[in-house]
């Protein structure tokens, strides 16, 4: 059982004593019992933080943000390193961004949180079981989450509101930490991995387009899976025009001469394109943390995307991502012995 | 395209310089008969094609993409076709995956002496194309 | 013109709809949305999760074709919307203000051809909220009102077993007439019971902004204001709160180049977004919106000081919308109230 | 940046071409292109009038890039190019566009091969507006060249090399050079005396000027290309300066560890501190770390105590140094096919049943035996020997599919070596064919089987076991349908020839390609015997192919011959459509440099770099690039997405 008091006490000591310049964590938002994204500069804040079933935002993107403030600053590192509050998937996701260089180990410090009976909550499963009534907190309680409403407690087993990922999640403990809370609880797995995943794949080819079809038409283009990925980080997307670093170094010809591989126009075939790129680039790098489909405000199920090249980069190839710091990288390297049947 | 004329699947060929173009060279000079479907795009290595390359045909209106390269162990850049198999497998999977159907993608190993090999390959792929009809998918819409 | 029609006889009402396309909220994938109609009609959404101004200003519109065959002159040809009328049932009260805040920006110094073409073509059934559909509701502090008529052309009030049907408009008058008979005029109990429960819904309980009058004079004064950087820090840049607002009309405006020879392709509209990181980017590599809180500062200034000074009421219709699907807990009534309360 | 003018010229070739396309349409197509200036059709493009039009037609039109729409780059590529040149414009502005091999000749219907013609070459024209034009990157070369493996071919190839005024280094795992050579007795078909032949020229490389030896040391590492490469090289601790060592043999008459003589194919047994050979060169004793009872005075340090030239130092450590060679041959030598593998000979298992170089030993003089034929078991002189060819040839359902094509003739050696030494012995030899092409091989064999009363039996050994002190031999003689059973004394299996374990190692370390049965790939089986697949580095003896003495020492000259060819050159010449970066889009991931087959990317200040002189431009760090951040020039994504679009248009 994690003690908030503790994750607060290290919050408060790291900042009091200058050994992080900012802790990245969560605390209430002004949003019923919805967590949020807090950043702590001062040791009184620490008092803020708060560790729930509605912390799931994957932090580690704020590293990234840190990261583009300091080049943006003309930085290569801001001194003391960011503390940051991460679950099993969140650490992975830091161990990714160091295996690609993105910033270095000292640079960050990690307080693990371990997902010990649970994870965090599927706000659409919840809103289900809840029927229409607001919760105005959220805690976690052995095996169950446990919601305060208007109509009193309600005592609801996690697995029943859990997220897909965090039921399948193979390693819920953040094995790369300095610090970590909680119980290391792997192989808690509540369902097979990529459960999800076996029961869409099971349907035929015929089936799979037309549910892929609906969901691709639905997308707005709203960019909010690649904005909330914190493997997202190029400052241009191969796939579209949102975003164009243009530095002195920039020639015209440059600017004149971008591949529009795909148009802006939310488009079926443009929304593909998009998302199955999208799922190609974050094939071996995406840690399972889901933020993509809870934040697609449309429901595209994004998560079976990157799920489905997880598995294969599993099954096939066995490779874990966010697995090591100096592990390889899924699509730079190889086996002697990848599956080679398909080719004639 | 008139109701006479049967359907002619367009296919977008991604063929490595060393090998598989070289081993459609040597069709031509054996003068090896296949279907005109296939529209060669000549690459360094099949370890160059990004799957982006794929997508993008299929959102340019192919009907088929094809990839082919040297055999394992001939590659002249010695990785690149080991590079290639893994990503071509990814972006073939997540294809079947979303529901294209599996003999829209097709890679293949022709060695510079398999001119015969590469016109089997280029057959068969026109074959199992024709039942399969235009591929619409992924393809933009076509201006009104 | 006042009516009463039995719930039992809208779906009679909208097969008499025969001029027109009739699009009514449906529930897909958890979500709901306005869908053309299909067998019976639901109006126990909570919100749509888009807005209704797809009607009037999609998402994509192509402006004219192009071609240029080398050596001559390019060729035009302009593309006009077309298509039926649109009948759009179940518009909440906050999304129909939202429609003659369109109207104002698309008719201001000039008038929008593809948008007025689109705007005279639809016709607004409005669902007066009983009660609010979402806990982020807010339209009561932005001068609006569950029961409010701006903007549609008909409103109707859940009665329990019928509805209390308003012509607003001429162009609600013709569909009530198009189905004349299937409607009954309202007794006094009606009429009671009509008073009654707006006032009910007026009394409901809302989350508020709290001084909107003051709003605009304080925004305005705290346009340095280190807050917006600190409200913003958890931003990630997506286009959700924009793209999933009724009142947000940006626009960017691309040729889809078809073919190459001859030149031929589309000039086409897309919505833009003032909270993509390039949306004021230079050609220079220079934005005058670097960070997070500059565009925050933006959409919110927008919606309660810039429109305001143009036109003289709020553009913000308090849906809720951009609270309830931000990712990261971004809140704008909390943003507007810090600011405010700030200034002092 | 202006518009590009490009010429398109059509070519004809005869009928080739336009018997089944209409190449006046596929002119007329090309001159809709937005960039194309001018456009020619001819019906021999490549002919002397053809390509001075091509010439004079680039200047009379100020044309700034050309697309030649005819037969297969390779085969023309180079002549256009050149006229683009000649025509004053930058060569690498002119592409090819195959409507030929592709096109015409594979497809009948006019209609659908010109439709395919135009495609191919609206798509070149796309590509050639973005390319750019370059030159051609010269590399300096370093004059110096290093042999891997000192068995007879790296000899050979290190004495060939050095002779030519090159400096060579030789690289041997073993504590002495010599190899495999140094073990045989005597050599077919002359039965001279391997170690006579062989020591003058170790002894040559040891005082060679030009050579410098690297014994007990390891190849770890490889960077760089043709020309210019970075070795890692790893030398093991011997223990024993070279230059002190007298080879007095007063340290291993104290040693007290005894290990099994891995040099005699563990038919005798040394000390923990010994020389492989009395002719090893480096002429040094050696103390194997790993037998030793533990490098420290207190532990034992007899060796030390009783060496008066102070030339044992128990705190020598590994070296490792980085050696900057241009040119690499690489001849680590084969192994035999282990009898591990083949139960049915006993598995290695069954006493008295030796191996072919088992067998050297036994007859050398100086072997274990002292050149006397005594079986391991109780030391007596055989009188029934058994050889058995094909030991794991020839047999692709069960072991190796290829012929190691010197057993025939080291099994007639043998056979004749044992009838000397043992007068009165019988020998047998079970063959599937006798292969004996060469030089005085076949009057070898026919003097083997005559002379020497060899009775050879054509047929397979299905199984041998021991049996009353004997071993028992079954097989089939082929020729007479009957079953044989021997009761051998000693029964000698030809193994296969196997790459060495080396051979594999080196091959993932230098990135050079092995074939199906693991030897290492020539670049081309008949006209590039001695190259592999990567410039600059050379293959020679065994570890390419079974082979026996003097071919290897043949390839090994013509390896040598190679490298002086190489290394005479000032600078290199290399392909410019490499890599490049946009540094503005890089994010220093190090995908690309993981990716790179050539080492030839590193990350310098958070940015890819590209090392001009190693890239060899293949593409793989473009296609896994997630940012489009690094394209090979002239094949940018930018120009493969515009051929897409023009091949679907």
């Amino acid at each position: 059982m994690i003690n908030l008091k503790d994750i607060r006490e290290t919050a408060r000591d790291m900042l009091a004593k200058g050994e992080a310049r900012a802790v990245i964590g969560y605390r209430r938002g002004s949003r019923g019992m919805l967590a949020e994204p807090a950043f702590l500069t001062k040791p009184e804040e620490a008092d803020e933080l708060v560790w729930d079933p509605t912390c799931f935002h994957n932090l580690s993107l704020y590293l990234v943000h840190d990261r583009k403030h300091l080049a943006h600053a003309g930085k290569n590192s801001g001194g003391a390193p960011v503390a940051i509050i991460a679950k099993g998937c969140d650490a992975r996701s830091i161990v990714v961004l160091m295996q690609e260089h993105y910033f270095k180990r000292e640079d960050v410090y990690i307080i693990g949180v371990s997902c010990e009976g649970t994870g965090v909550v599927d706000e659409r499963k919840l809103a289900t079981h809840l029927n229409g009534v607001q919760a105005s907190n959220a805690a976690f309680d052995g095996d169950d989450f446990v919601f305060t409403t208007a109509e009193g407690e309600k005592r609801i087993p996690a697995r029943e509101v859990m997220a897909d990922r965090c039921l399948e999640c193979r390693s819920p403990y953040p094995k790369e930490h300095n610090l970590v809370f909680g119980e290391d609880k792997t192989g808690r797995q509540l369902e097979a991995p990529f459960a999800a995943l076996d029961r869409f794949e099971a349907q035929g080819a015929g089936e799979r387009w037309e549910n892929w079809a609906r969901h691709f038409d639905r997308c707005i283009r709203c960019f909010a899976c690649r904005s909330v990925c914190p493997m997202c980080y190029c400052d241009e997307c191969v796939v579209d025009s949102i975003t164009f670093p243009v530095t002195t170094e920039t020639t015209a010809d440059e600017k004149a001469s971008r591949i529009r591989w795909i148009e802006r126009s939310a488009a079926r075939s443009e929304n593909i394109t998009y998302l199955m790129t999208r799922a190609m680039h974050l094939a071996g790098r995406c840690t399972d943390c889901g933020e993509c489909d809870r934040a697609c405000p449309v429901n595209v199920p994004i998560r079976l995307l990157n799920n489905k090249m997880e598995k294969e980069a599993r099954e096939q190839f066995g490779f874990e991502p966010g697995a090591s710091i100096g592990g390889p990288s899924l699509v730079a390297s190889f086996l002697d012995k990848d599956p080679g049947e398909f080719i004639r | 395209m008139s109701d006479q004329q049967p359907y002619e699947p367009k296919i977008v060929a991604f063929l490595c310089k060393w090998c598989s173009s070289a081993g459609s060279d040597l069709a031509g000079v054996s003068r090896i008969q296949y279907p005109a479907n296939a529209t060669p795009i000549t690459v360094p290595c099949t370890g160059a094609v990004s799957p982006m390359y794929i997508m993008s045909a299929f959102n340019k209106g192919a009907d088929g993409v094809l990839v082919s390269g040297c055999h394992i162990g001939d590659c002249h850049y010695l990785e690149g076709n080991y590079l290639a198999r893994r990503k071509m497998y990814l972006i073939m999977k997540l294809l079947e995956f979303i529901g294209v159907e599996q003999n829209r993608f097709r890679m293949s190993w022709v060695s510079a002496a398999e001119g015969a090999k590469f016109a089997q390959v280029i057959t068969d792929f026109v074959g199992d194309l024709r039942p399969l009809g235009p591929q619409d998918k992924l393809k933009r819409a076509e201006i009104k | 013109m006042e009516k009463i029609l039995e719930k039992k006889r809208v779906d009679d009402w909208v097969a008499a709809l025969t001029g027109y396309e009739v699009h009514a909220p449906a529930l897909e994938e958890g979500i709901w949305g306005y869908q053309p109609i299909n067998g019976p009609i639901r109006l126990d959404h909570t919100n749509t999760k888009q807005p209704p101004k797809e009607f009037a200003f999609p998402q994509r519109e192509v402006f004219f074709s192009f071609e240029q065959i080398k050596g001559e002159a390019p060729r035009l040809k302009q593309v006009m919307p077309s298509g039926p009328r649109h009948a759009v049932f179940g518009v909440r009260p906050c999304d129909g203000r939202g429609v003659p805040r369109m109207d104002k920006v698309f008719n201001d110094h000039a008038q929008d051809a593809y948008y007025n073409a689109r705007r005279k073509n639809v016709a607004y059934v409005g669902l007066a909220c009983n009660k609010p559909p979402s806990a982020n509701c807010f339209c009561l502090s932005v001068g609006g009102s569950p029961v409010s008529t701006d903007g549609l052309d008909v409103q109707l009030t859940d009665l329990g077993d019928r509805y209390f049907v308003k012509a607003i408009t001429e162009a609600g008058k013709d569909l009530m007439t198009a189905a004349g008979k299937l409607f009954a005029d309202p007794s006094a109990a009606d009429q009671k019971q009509l008073k009654q429960v707006h006032a009910a819904a007026v009394a409901h309980p809302q989350r508020a902004v709290n001084n909107p009058d003051q709003a605009p004079a304080k925004l305005k004064a705290s346009f340095k204001s280190p807050l917006w950087d600190e409200l913003a820090q958890a931003c990630i840049g997506c286009g959700i709160c924009t793209f999933l607002c009724p009142t947000c009309h940006c626009f960017d405006i691309n040729d889809e180049v078809q073919g190459k020879a001859p030149l031929n392709g589309q000039r086409v509209r897309t919505w833009d977004n003032c909270q993509f990181p390039d949306f004021t980017m230079h050609s220079s590599g220079h934005n005058p919106r670097e960070g997070t809180g500059a565009r925050l500062r933006q959409r919110v200034c927008h919606k309660f000081q810039y429109f305001y000074e143009n036109f003289g009421m709020h553009q913000c219709i308090g849906c809720g919308r951009c609270i309830t699907e931000c990712p990261v807990g971004i809140d704008i009534i909390h943003v507007v109230n810090k600011v405010v309360e700030n200034a002092g | 940046m202006s518009k590009k003018r490009t010429g398109v010229f059509v070519c004809h070739c005869g009928t080739n071409i336009a018997a089944t396309v209409d190449v006046a349409k596929v002119a007329r197509e090309m001159s809709g292109e937005d960039t194309v200036a001018f456009t020619q059709e001819y019906v021999y493009m490549c002919s002397e009038p053809g390509q001075e039009s091509v010439v004079q037609s680039i200047k009379d039109n100020k044309l700034d890039s050309i697309v030649v729409t005819c037969c297969s780059p390779n085969l023309h590529e180079k002549t256009f190019r050149d006229n683009a040149q000649r025509a004053g414009i930058n060569n690498f502005t002119c592409e090819i566009a195959n409507i030929r091999e592709q096109c015409s000749w594979v497809h009948a219907d006019k209609a659908k091969g010109t439709e395919k013609a135009i495609k191919i070459s609206r798509s070149v024209v796309r590509r050639v507006n973005r390319n750019l034009p370059m030159d051609a990157v010269k590399v300096a070369v370093t004059r110096r060249a290093m042999v891997i493996g000192g068995g007879i071919a790296g000899i050979q190839a290190a004495l060939d090399i050095a002779n030519a005024g090159i400096e060579v280094i030789l690289v041997e795992k073993q504590a002495t050079i010599g190899g495999r050579m140094l073990q045989l007795s005597e050599t077919f078909p002359t039965l001279d005396c391997s170690q006579c032949v062989l020591s003058p020229k170790m002894v040559e490389v040891n005082r060679h000027p030009n050579i410098r030896l690297m014994t007990y040391s390891e190849v770890k590492e490889v960077a760089g290309s043709v020309g210019n490469f970075r070795v890692k090289v790893h030398k093991r601790s011997s223990f024993v300066d070279p230059d002190k060592c007298k080879i007095c043999d007063h340290c291993t008459e104290v040693c007290p560890v005894v290990v099994p003589n891995e040099y005699e194919l563990g038919l005798t047994s040394r000390r923990a501190i010994y020389i492989p050979y009395a002719q090893a060169i480096p002429a040094s004793f050696t103390l194997d770390e790993d037998a030793c009872l533990g490098l420290n005075p207190i532990r034992c340090g007899k060796c030390k105590d009783v060496c008066e030239a102070g030339a044992i130092d128990y705190d020598m450590r590994p070296v490792t140094t980085t050696e900057e060679v241009g040119a690499i041959v690489v001849a680590t030598g084969f192994d035999l096919y282990g009898p591990e593998n083949m139960p049915e000979l006993g598995g290695g298992r069954v006493e008295d049943v030796l191996d072919g170089l088992q067998f050297e030993r036994l007859i050398s003089a100086s072997g274990a035996t002292k050149g006397h034929i005594l079986r391991p078991s109780d030391h007596k002189e055989p009188k029934d020997v058994v050889f058995i060819q094909c030991a794991g040839s020839r047999d692709p359902a069960k072991h190796c599919a290829y012929c190691s094509k010197i057993c025939c003739m080291y099994t007639a050696k043998h056979a004749r070596l044992y009838k000397k030494h043992v007068p009165d012995g019988r020998a047998y030899v079970f063959y599937i064919d006798i292969r004996s092409g060469g030089k005085g091989y076949e009057e070898f064999v026919q003097r083997t089987m005559e002379d020497d009363d060899t009775l050879y039996l054509r047929g397979r050994v299905s199984k041998l076991y021991r049996k009353g002190g004997k071993v028992r031999v079954m097989g089939t003689d082929t020729l007479t349908g009957q079953n044989v059973e021997i009761d051998a004394d000693m029964v000698v299996l030809a193994l296969a020839m196997t790459p060495s374990k080396g051979t594999m190692e080196i091959a993932k370390t230098l990135k050079i390609g092995r074939d199906k049965d693991g030897f290492l790939a020539e670049a081309h089986p008949k006209l590039r015997p001695v190259e592999s697949v990567t410039g600059g580095i050379y293959l020679a003896g065994a570890a390419q192919a079974p082979k026996d003495i003097p071919e290897t020492v043949a390839q090994a000259g013509a390896a040598a011959a190679k490298v002086i060819a190489l290394l005479s050159q000032a600078t290199l010449s290399r392909s410019p459509l490499i890599a490049k970066v946009r540094r503005s889009h890089c994010t220093g991931c190090g995908m690309c440099v993981e990716a790179c087959p050539f080492i030839a990317i590193r990350l310098e200040g958070g940015k890819a770099v590209v090392n001009e002189a190693l890239c060899e431009g293949c593409g793989s760090c473009s296609a896994t690039c997630l940012r489009a951040a690094i394209d090979v020039k002239n094949v940018t994504q930018m120009q493969i997405h515009e051929m897409i679009e023009a091949c679907l248009a």
